[in-house]
Order: structure tokens, then sequence, then C-alpha cells
């Protein structure tokens, strides 16, 4: 065969069933050699990823990739509870990861554990608000969802084309104060404000488009995303900003856990091991195009003392306002899944906002 | 069984809306030079491809030696073929051409070479060994398909409108090498063409066909002088046919009653009194200077020479066309004009009569 | 008469003449059909039963079980989503063929009879390349070039005119549509008008024609068919094409591609998804038989 | 001064037309060497940068690798498939001739999308789902295609007889393949190869569909435009563009050259 004198190179980086390979079902990025080539070097494997773009794509590749074909997977907290009940996560041990090592506040994260057992940890977190292009709005403006409406903003409201953050949000943005756990009633307010927003929109993203969306003004104004997306922004000089308005924001956070079917537990653990630790932690803070805020003290300290120009500019320092004040201050509720409505609900709402 | 070296019993070829070959037999000798001859569309090539098997008859059989053929594929049968384009390998020179049959037939390469050279040679082709098929004039090519079909010394040479390809002169001129190759190898040749001089210059015997039929088989001269029937007179060309109806009938004369008058003739066998029939004169057995025993008068309608020998076009003054063929010398001599009356004659010894 | 080739159509005859034996090695052709025959019956045809037969499946746990349900096709054929989506598509698709046609028509015609024979094949290897060029990175180009701080823009705003808004949207759709079909409808047109009879053309000259009424009643008549598959071409490639919507009109609104991809992201509805599969497969196949109904029979 | 004058604006319209048609590639490979993260006017300034990103990133690697091991083995399958096909159609009469002309014709008809969806239920129940060979099985089935028709107009201009002459100077129906019609045809079945690759080589929608963890480089740049902005696209980009651009001109270069007819 022709194709042999290509197989042999191929042979090199293994087949996804090697003991070298890790398989890492992800959000795009979390491969990026940035965060993981130390890891790689240490234990001489390679980490090979699955992106997936929002939980619901997550979940279907889960349910059809044959068992064993994921090692670990990264996924928002919200939809741990729904690989639970599939019956996807291997039980961790507590003692394993160096949970002692977090701030108070993620230590015992409510939607990692499962009747006393630990199945997730969590490895980032972030706030969702409004994100703004600062040249065209100033932050007064911007105090409230209700800007999206404003005349400025038509034809330049950019949605990032996941229900969960983008609803949310309008759904704050309607009056909804638990912005998931909607009745009926508060479930129309959110649709009317949602296709009330529909002549305001000029597309709808994927990430990589919100950058390019924002960086070249085709999109002023996002909801439903955070600083993950604007300080990467900010630093290549693009004028963006966000705020969490006075309807309040969302928080969310990605963990990490073990595949019940991956026949590499040990080096999955490992894996898990090496995001949590300090150095893992702010690597994971600090990766170019996505900035997060990390669970771990241990990380910010190690942050502070490494990179303090960084840690600055992700309000990660320990001796002024960062973060977890905002945390522990503005009106955060942490992203779930819709609890009284079906998921297909709330997918069948943003697909006909879509097309209306 | 006869003595005859191929031999086709009741071959036939049916096509879904039309027959190509009915009922054919014919046996062909060792050694003879025969043609098969006809309009376009009478059958003769796909005679020929049946005998190579290119083409498998619907019913009948086909011996070789007293062996039957049709099991055996066209690769096996060994007569090779000449074909009217040539049919040459473009891809390959000269000598690799000739080579062919012998490197399927796995002659080793040098002996091959060894042959191809002596072909070459042969046919006055040494020049050209090694030259491309496109870079030979059209004389060229025909001696290297000949060279390439006898190669392997068959006792068969088949041969489909070879010379059609080339122009007059060439054509001539390779008639008598085709003559010549034929009485040096000793072997048969059938050969297909639709040109009467090429069939009557060249064969032993011929075979007339029309419509998939067998129409008359013998010596050119048995066929020129003797046609079957009405179609063999008209198609070998240089006849003059006149109907009419048999008036009297003897042993060895009859009489015809035409609308031009009443003429005598040969008689043939078959003939029945008071039937339909023809009368049949050759072209080149009719006087211009009344010499002949019957008479005809009619006017000069045209002319046309061919080399030395000139037909001359009367129109008769039943609005028929006569043809006179005569040797330019005797022409001339008369001082004929267009439109100039003229008596046309000939004996009835040279005068038959045909069925309709 | 002159049938050259094997006589496998005949086989039928020759079996009822019990005199002649069918000449051994008809295994020969049937193993050289085979391969071909075989791989696209499994890795096509199969497929594409199978997908007819997973619109009746259903879905449990983010995953297709077997099932007979007319649900999947009830929810998309009500669904106003896809029924939107359907006619955005069919009217960008429509408007797309339009558009590609007027501005490749003269393209061809300058290229087929304007040019220098020497330059022919140049210009036209030039239009060969980029039709095999990663398609998606060539969409993604024309961001640069239409975004709000693109390239026009950039110059714009060194004109002093006000920078305006091109990317998102239906004008950005038919330019990554064109960028999909134009190279391919310029040769598609080029070489049929390069199959032309000149001396149609010169005879129709010849006997009064000005030069517009040369090209509407000897021309174009003569490229019909040309044109033809030009138009179908464009309809397949743009109502199928999922890369200029999501990269240039940031999926607003939805094409059936962007829905199909939808559907499966959210939720794993590969049955609903198969429907509007089968849907679009549909409309392709009426596009096709209409272009054949219209196509002239004559032979050149 | 008229006729002039037309030639002028038939001139302009091609360069507008052939101008539109470079834009893109024109601009991936700009931005390829520019400086700047986020693509903008004007231009930042001259840097090799994102070429040595993509050097150490080994996901473009692999999934280059990939690319061309796909397009290999689907040049050759195709290339196969379609020479019987096109040789079958050529040589033989048959019933359901038609049909097996259709079923090789038609694939690339289809959707992209919708013919991954098929490939990947279907490919999911057989257990082919998420391998390397999957992408290179449904690729095949793709390009067999355009295989064919290259080689069926090549072999449009053989005379029939050439390979009659050949059976009838003792070659077998195999020998007059390998003797006769392969070497009549090597052109345009090495033309077929190429543009077999081509086609593999800038197929997305299937790849990403069926290829489950097997990424090939087009699928790469999908995920790479929908998960991160990078002018590394710009940089794969230009090097894809050199590869296919290369390719393509053999193939043309190929299929230029004249061959002996007869």
């Amino acid at each position: 065969m022709g194709a042999t004198a290509a197989v042999a190179p191929y042979s090199n980086f293994a087949y996804s069933d090697s003991p070298r390979v890790l398989n890492y079902l992800a959000w795009p990025g979390n491969a990026d050699p940035y965060l993981i080539a130390e890891f790689e070097k240490a234990h001489n494997v390679k980490v090979r990823i699955k992106e997936y773009v929002g939980g619901d794509q997550m979940l279907a590749l889960l349910h059809q990739a044959p068992p064993g074909s994921f090692d670990v997977v990264m996924a928002d907290a919200e939809y741990m509870h729904l690989l639970k009940e599939a019956d996807f996560l291997q039980k961790l041990n507590p003692d394993d990861y160096p949970l002692d090592d977090y701030w108070p506040e993620f230590q015992e994260f409510p939607l990692h554990w499962f009747d006393g057992d630990l199945y997730s940890v969590m490895t980032d977190f972030g706030y969702l608000g409004l994100s703004y292009n600062t040249e065209v709005f100033r932050p007064e403006e911007v105090e409230s969802y209700d800007v999206m409406l404003s005349d400025k903003a038509k034809g330049k409201v950019g949605f990032f084309d996941f229900y969960l953050p983008s609803m949310g949000c309008v759904s704050l943005a309607a009056g909804n104060k638990t912005p998931f756990d909607l009745s009926l009633a508060e479930f129309d307010l959110l649709s009317n404000k949602l296709m009330s927003l529909r002549g305001q929109a000029s597309g709808f993203y994927t990430i990589a488009d919100i950058f390019s969306s924002f960086s070249n003004r085709q999109a002023t104004l996002i909801p439903g995303i955070g600083e993950w997306i604007t300080l990467g922004l900010r630093e290549s000089g693009v004028p963006v900003d966000t705020i969490i308005p006075n309807e309040g924001g969302l928080q969310w956070t990605e963990s990490m856990s073990i595949l019940k079917s991956s026949p590499k537990q040990d080096l999955a653990r490992k894996f898990i091991q090496w995001t949590t630790s300090p150095k893992g932690q702010a690597l994971m803070a600090t990766k170019p195009d996505n900035k997060k805020s990390i669970p771990s003290k241990a990380g910010w300290e190690l942050l502070n003392k490494t990179m303090p120009d960084e840690a600055e500019l992700l309000r990660m320092q320990l001796n002024a306002p960062n973060v977890i004040d905002e945390f522990r201050t503005k009106k955060i509720a942490y992203r779930q899944l819709p609890s009284n409505q079906s998921i297909e609900t709330w997918n069948d709402l943003w697909t006909d906002f879509k097309s209306a | 069984m006869n003595a005859a070296l191929l031999s086709l019993k009741n071959i036939s070829m049916e096509y879904s809306n039309f027959i190509a070959v009915d009922d054919l037999n014919l046996d062909i000798k060792k050694g003879e030079f025969i043609s098969l001859m006809g309009p376009s569309g009478c059958g003769k090539s796909t005679t020929l491809r049946m005998m190579a098997g290119l083409d498998n008859p619907t019913s009948g059989a086909l011996y070789l030696d007293g062996e039957s053929q049709l099991e055996v594929p066209t690769e096996k049968r060994g007569m090779p073929m000449v074909w009217q384009n040539f049919a040459l390998f473009p891809f390959l020179n000269v000598q690799k051409n000739i080579e062919f049959p012998l490197k399927m037939q796995g002659v080793p390469s040098e002996a091959r070479s060894k042959k191809a050279a002596e072909w070459i040679e042969r046919m006055g082709l040494t020049e050209f060994a090694k030259r491309n098929i496109s870079q030979l004039s059209g004389g060229q090519r025909q001696r290297v398909a000949l060279a390439r079909a006898l190669v392997t010394e068959p006792r068969i040479l088949l041969l489909d409108e070879p010379l059609s390809a080339l122009d007059s002169h060439l054509r001539i001129k390779m008639q008598t090498e085709l003559v010549r190759l034929h009485k040096e190898l000793g072997i048969t040749f059938i050969y297909v063409t639709h040109s009467q001089s090429e069939a009557f210059t060249m064969s032993d015997r011929v075979v007339i066909m029309n419509q998939g039929k067998v129409q008359q088989i013998g010596t050119p001269k048995q066929i020129y002088r003797a046609p079957n029937n009405a179609f063999v007179a008209e198609f070998i060309g240089m006849n003059n046919l006149i109907p009419g109806a048999v008036l009297r009938l003897e042993d060895k004369t009859a009489e015809i009653r035409t609308d031009l008058g009443i003429f005598k003739a040969r008689s043939f066998v078959g003939a029945q009194k008071d039937t339909p029939s023809k009368l049949v004169i050759a072209a080149d057995c009719i006087h211009l200077d009344g010499s002949g025993e019957q008479k005809i008068s009619g006017k000069i309608s045209g002319e046309e020479f061919v080399g030395s020998v000139i037909t001359l076009f009367i129109e008769l003054k039943n609005g028929q066309e006569f043809k006179v063929q005569k040797q330019q010398h005797e022409v001339e001599s008369l001082n004929l004009k267009y439109g100039a009356d003229l008596t046309l004659s000939w004996n009835a010894e040279n005068a038959f009569l045909l069925a309709s | 008469m002159n049938n050259y080739s094997d006589n496998l159509v005949l086989s039928k005859n020759i079996s009822t003449k019990p005199s002649i034996k069918v000449r051994k090695g008809r295994w020969f052709p049937a193993a050289l059909a085979l391969p071909p025959l075989l791989w696209q019956f499994m890795f096509f045809v199969l497929p594409m039963f199978f997908l007819l037969a997973l619109t009746f499946w259903e879905v449990k746990s983010y995953k297709p079980v077997p099932a007979f349900v007319m649900d999947n096709w009830i929810r998309i054929l009500g669904s106003s989503s896809f029924q939107k989506a359907l006619a955005y598509t069919i009217q960008m698709s429509t408007l797309s063929s339009i558009i590609t046609i007027i501005i490749a028509l003269p393209a061809a015609c300058i290229l087929a009879f304007r040019i220098n024979k020497k330059h022919q094949p140049i210009l036209i290897a030039l239009l060969v390349v980029p039709v095999f060029t990663s398609y998606v990175l060539r969409t993604y180009a024309w961001q640069v070039v239409l975004s709000p701080q693109g390239l026009i823009n950039w110059v714009f705003s060194h004109l002093g005119v006000t920078s305006i808004d091109m990317l998102g949207g239906a004008f950005a759709l038919q330019i990554g549509y064109l960028t999909l079909c134009l190279p391919v409808v310029v040769l598609i047109l080029t070489f049929s008008l390069l199959g032309v009879d000149r001396s149609q053309l010169e005879a129709a000259s010849n006997l009064g024609c000005r030069p517009h009424q040369v090209f509407w009643h000897v021309l174009l008549p003569s490229i019909r068919n040309g044109i033809l598959l030009a138009v179908t071409t464009v309809f397949m490639l743009t109502f199928s094409d999922y890369i200029a919507p999501l990269l240039l009109s940031g999926s607003n609104p939805p094409t059936l591609s962007i829905l199909i991809v939808d559907t499966i992201k959210s939720g794993a509805q590969w049955p609903r998804a198969a429907v509007i599969g089968i849907v679009m497969m549909l409309f392709i196949g009426l596009v096709l038989w209409l272009s054949q109904l219209l196509s002239s029979k004559e032979k050149r | 001064m008229q006729a002039r004058c037309i030639y002028f604006l038939e001139r302009l319209y091609l360069l507008i037309i052939f101008g539109f048609i470079a834009t893109p590639i024109t601009m991936i490979v700009l931005f390829s060497f520019n400086k700047d993260r986020f693509p903008g006017f004007p231009w930042s300034g001259f840097s090799l940068r994102w070429y040595e990103a993509i050097l150490n990133e080994p996901m473009v690697i692999e999934s280059a690798i990939n690319s061309i091991t796909v397009g290999l083995s689907t040049a050759l399958g195709a290339t196969i498939i379609g020479f019987l096909a096109a040789y079958v159609d050529y040589r033989y009469k048959f019933r359901g001739k038609t049909a097996l002309n259709l079923i090789v014709a038609i694939p690339p008809a289809i959707p992209p999308t919708v013919m991954g969806i098929a490939l990947l239920a279907f490919f999911a129940r057989i257990g082919l789902f998420g391998e390397l060979k999957a992408i290179a099985i449904a690729h095949i089935a793709i390009a067999s295609s355009f295989a064919m028709a290259l080689i069926s107009l090549r072999l449009k201009e053989l005379d029939t007889s050439i390979e009659s002459a050949a059976w009838n100077l003792g070659a077998s129906r195999l020998q007059g393949i390998v003797f006769v019609i392969l070497p009549h045809c090597r052109t345009a079945i090495l033309a077929a190869f190429f543009l077999s690759f081509a086609v593999s080589f800038d197929e997305f929608m299937i790849a990403w569909f069926v290829g489950g963890l097997n990424e090939t480089l087009p699928v790469r740049i999908l995920n790479l435009l929908q998960g991160q902005v990078s002018p590394r696209i710009n940089a794969i980009g230009t090097l894809v563009f050199a590869l296919t651009f290369s390719l393509v001109a053999s193939t043309l270069w190929l299929m230029k050259k004249k061959q002996p007819t007869t």
C-alpha cells in the first residue's frame, strides 16, 4: 500500500488506547502546550484532546463514543450531575487532590459531591456578565442589561452560541432572580425578553468568532461572556471590558473528572493532580487567549510571586480587592441547568430565537 | 470433414434489431488468398471478427483444422489481424509494437528483439525502429501493423480493409507488396475490403456478401464474367442491366423482351419462359464501332477517366444509363462529343440473363 | 454493427442457443465491476438507507435507539425554525445562482473568445487552483476584508467614508458563496463556450445578426446545458454549505446546514438532523431533475 | 478607439474577477507574516513567529500527518475504484450499468453534512467510528467520482480497436489492461491520484463527523477557528495553499502534457 510510507511516522503518535496517550475531552484550547507541556514531559505521555463547544455536545460525544475512548473530562460543573446520573464518572478520593489549598468557598463545592462522595475537582471559574466595547459605551451606560435594547446597540449585540450562559444572562435581564429556576410565567418573561433582542443581534458566535467580532467591532456588546475573553483581548489592545450589571451575573466553573471506563485511572488522576497543583493553576490562570480565575489559594500565591503583573491584571492579588471579594459581595448566581423546564425546551427556544 | 483449414458452418450473428451475419457457410483452404467483399454493413467485418474471436456468433460453428474454435478466446486463436486504422499502440515505439505479441507469448526479451529485428528489416523499417508511431507515415504504419501481425508466424492472417487508410498511389504499391508477402510466406490471407479492384487483383477467391448473406463465392474471373444474381452483377459495377421478360428459351440461347427491344443472350440454369429477368452486358464488352450483333442507341452524357481507362455514360432512349468501358486511345480516335448520338453494340455471347 | 465492446449484452441471446457455449472468462468483467459496486454500495448506498431509517428512531440519553416513530418528522416539518431556515436557504441559494451566473458569464466570454490562446491555459489553471485550496480558510479570510476594521473599511476611513457593516447577514453570505462557486462556474461556462462551433457564430453574423443578437439567439442557446450545469452546481454547493453561514454571516439567520449541526449539538438529536438531511437531499434531487428536464437533448 | 476601450474594459473585468478570487488567499498569506495577534489594518510588521508556533504544536503536526495518511489512502483507493468503474463503463455493456455509474458519480452531490451524519450513524453501528480508516473509506466513496470522470475522459480518447488488437495478438484480458489500458491512461491515473488526494485533503465535514479523536488538518483548522483566534491559522493556511497549489498545478501540467493519440 502506498499509504504505508505515511503510516510509519504516524505510529509515533500512537493510537488512543496506547498507555502513553491520555484522551482528554474538554473545551477548546485546554490542551495548549502552555498548559500541558510540563505534564507530558514529566510523565512521558501525550495528552490528546477532543474539543467540544457546549455541554450538550460533550454529553453526546460521551454517549456515542465507545467506552474507554476518554480518560479525563473537563466540563462545566452543572453538567457533572448529568454525567453522574448516566454513570460515567469515577468516584474520587478527596485525599488525592489538594483541596485544602483551595479558597474555603470552593473546598466543598456543592455541584461536585453526590451523597457525600466526591466526583469532580474544580479547576477554574469565572463570572459571566455583560462585555462591551469601552470606546462605544461608558461604564455607567452598561450598568443594566437594558443597554442591549438601546439604539447604539442595534445590530451590534453578539451572542455566544451556547444557550446556557446567553439565556441565563437574558433571564437575569428579564428580572428573574433565580435565572435557571423559572416558573412558567418567568420562562415567558425570558422568552419575551429574548425575542425583543432579536433585532439587535449581529450574529451567533463560536468562541473564536467572539474574539474576532469583538476585535473587529462586528459586535460591541456581548452578554453571557466574561473576563476570560475580555482580559485576553485587552492585552492585545482591544478596548473591551466586562461588567456585572445590576441585575446580576453568573458564575461558571469548570471541573475535571475521571471517566469510569478509562483504562488509565492512574494517569488520569495524575493529570488532575497536575492541573490542580499551584503550578498548574497558575498556568491555567494565565493562558494567553483564555484567562480564568483559579480556585487554588496556593496557586494565587505562586502567581503573585512569579507573575505579579498577571496577578494584578487578573485581579488575583492577595492584598487588594480581588475576584474572591467580588464573589462574596456581588449578586452572582451559579450557572445551572434549567430546573423546571427540560434542556430541550430551552434549546428549542434558543433555536427559535436564532432563526426568528 | 473436407480439407478446409478454416471452416465456417451456419454462422449467424444476430443483434436485437438486425441480423449482421445470416447462416454463413465458408471453407477456406490452406494457403489461399481469399477476400470478403461487399458494401458497408454487409457483415464482412463481423465475419472476420468472429474468425478472430473478437465477436461471438449467436449460432453456428467455426472449425480450424477440424477443431471447434468458439470456446477458444481470441488471444489463443493465433489469427492476428491487420486493422483498418492499424490499431498500433501509440505509447510503444515501432520495435516494441512488433515485439508485443511475442511478449504476450512469454518469449524472453532477447529472442523477442531478435525476431522483431528480422521483421523490421524485412519490412524496411530499420531506421524507424525506435520511433514513435505518431512519427510514422501511413505506409510505414501499415508495414509496422503487418510486421506486428506476422512476427508470431501465424498460419492465417486476417486483414480488415488494411489499405483504406492509405492514399491511392500507396494503396496500389501495397497491393503488390501484399501479394508478394503472401507468396513468400505461403500462409492463408483472409482479406476484407469493399474495393473491387483490391479484391479482384489480389485474391485467389472472392466472397461477395450482402445483408449478412453470401451472394457468390468464386474466382475473380468467375464472378466478373458470371455473376450469380443481379446484386452481384450490379455490385461489381461495370455491368449494364436491362430489365425484361424471357421471351424464348433454348438450350444455349435465350431471347428477352425489354422496353428497348428484343435481345439475344446466353440462357441460364433455372430460367423459365415469361418470367421477369435481367439482361446483363459487361461494360467492357460493348463496342462503339457498331461491330457487335446486338445494337442499341443513345447519347453521351458524361465521361470519367481512371488512368488509361475511360468510362462513358450513355443515356438511352428510355432514360436509363449505360456504362461503356474503353481504353483511352480507342475512344480518342472516335472524336466523340457530349450529346452526340451513338450506337452501342455487343455480341450475344457476352450477354446473359439473370433472374430478378 | 461494429459492436466493439464485449458481448455481455448478447449473453442472453447466446444462452438460448444451446449449440454455442458461452466463452469462458465472463467472471473477469464481474471481477472488475465488483470492487466499485461493493464499495459504493457499502459506504454510500447503505449509509443513505440507514439515514432514512434513522429518521424514525428515538433519542434516549443522548443516544439514538432503534424505534419506529413519526415524531421526528412531525417535529421538524412543523417547526417554524426549520421552515424559516428552509425558506432562507432556498432564497439564498437561488440568489447566489443568479448572481454567480451574471458575474461569471462575461468573464467566461472574455476567457473563451477574447484572450490570446497562449494565455488561456494559464488563466484557466489559475481558476482551477482555488477550487482545491482550503475553502474554510478562504472563507475565513473574508472576515479580515469585510469586518468593520478590515481592509475595505480601512481604505474607506482613509478616503473619509464612514465605515459600513458588511459582515453578518446576507451580503457576507453571498460573498462566501461567490468564493465557493465563482471559479467553478467560470470554468464550466468557459469550457462550454469553447465547445461552441465558431462557424455557427460566424454564420449568424454572416446572415445579418448583430453582435447582441448573436449572443442572445445563437451563443446563449448553444451553451444552455452549460448554464444549467452551472446553476445546479451553484445551487448544490451553496445549499449544502456550512462554512460561509458559520464564518461570514454569524449564523444570522441559520441556514439548513447550520440547523443540522445545531440540532446535533443540542441534545444529540440525530434523527431530527437526519430528517433535515433527507429534506435537503430531496430538494437537491428536485433541482437536478428540473435541470435534466430543461436541458436540451440534442447531441453536439 | 472604441475597440481599445472595449479591450481595456474586458481586461479590467477579468482583473476584478481574478482579484476577487485571489483576495482571500492573499490575506491569509499576508497575515501569516503579521506580528499582531488579531488581524487588522494596517499591517503591524513582519514576523515568522506563527510559523514557529505551529512547529511546536503537536496537534497541528499530527493532524497534518493524519491528513496525508488519509489523503494517500484515499488517492490510492479512489484511483483504483475510479479506474475500475471507468474501465467497466468503457468496455462492457450490462444490465445495471447505469446504476453502477450513478452510485459512483452521485456522492459528491450529497451535502457533506448529510453524508457525515449518515456515515457516522452507519460507522458507529459497524464499529468503524472514530478511526482514521473511517475517514479514508468515506473519502474514497466521494473521490472515486472524480477519479472515474478523469479516467473516463482519457479512455474515450482510446480507439476501442487498440485493446481488441492486443487481445488478437495474444494478450489476455488482464494483459490487455496492464499493457494497453494502463499505459494509455497513466497520466490520467496520476491526475486522478492527485485530484483524489486534493479532495480528501480539503474535506472537513465528513472527517469532522466520522473522525472522532482523529483530526485531519481541515478539521483542526475548523476547530482552531471555533476555539481560538490565532494567526497560526494563517501560517497553516499558507502552508496548505502552497501544498495544494503545487498538487493541482502538477496535475494540470500532467493533464496538459501531450500524450500520443491514435
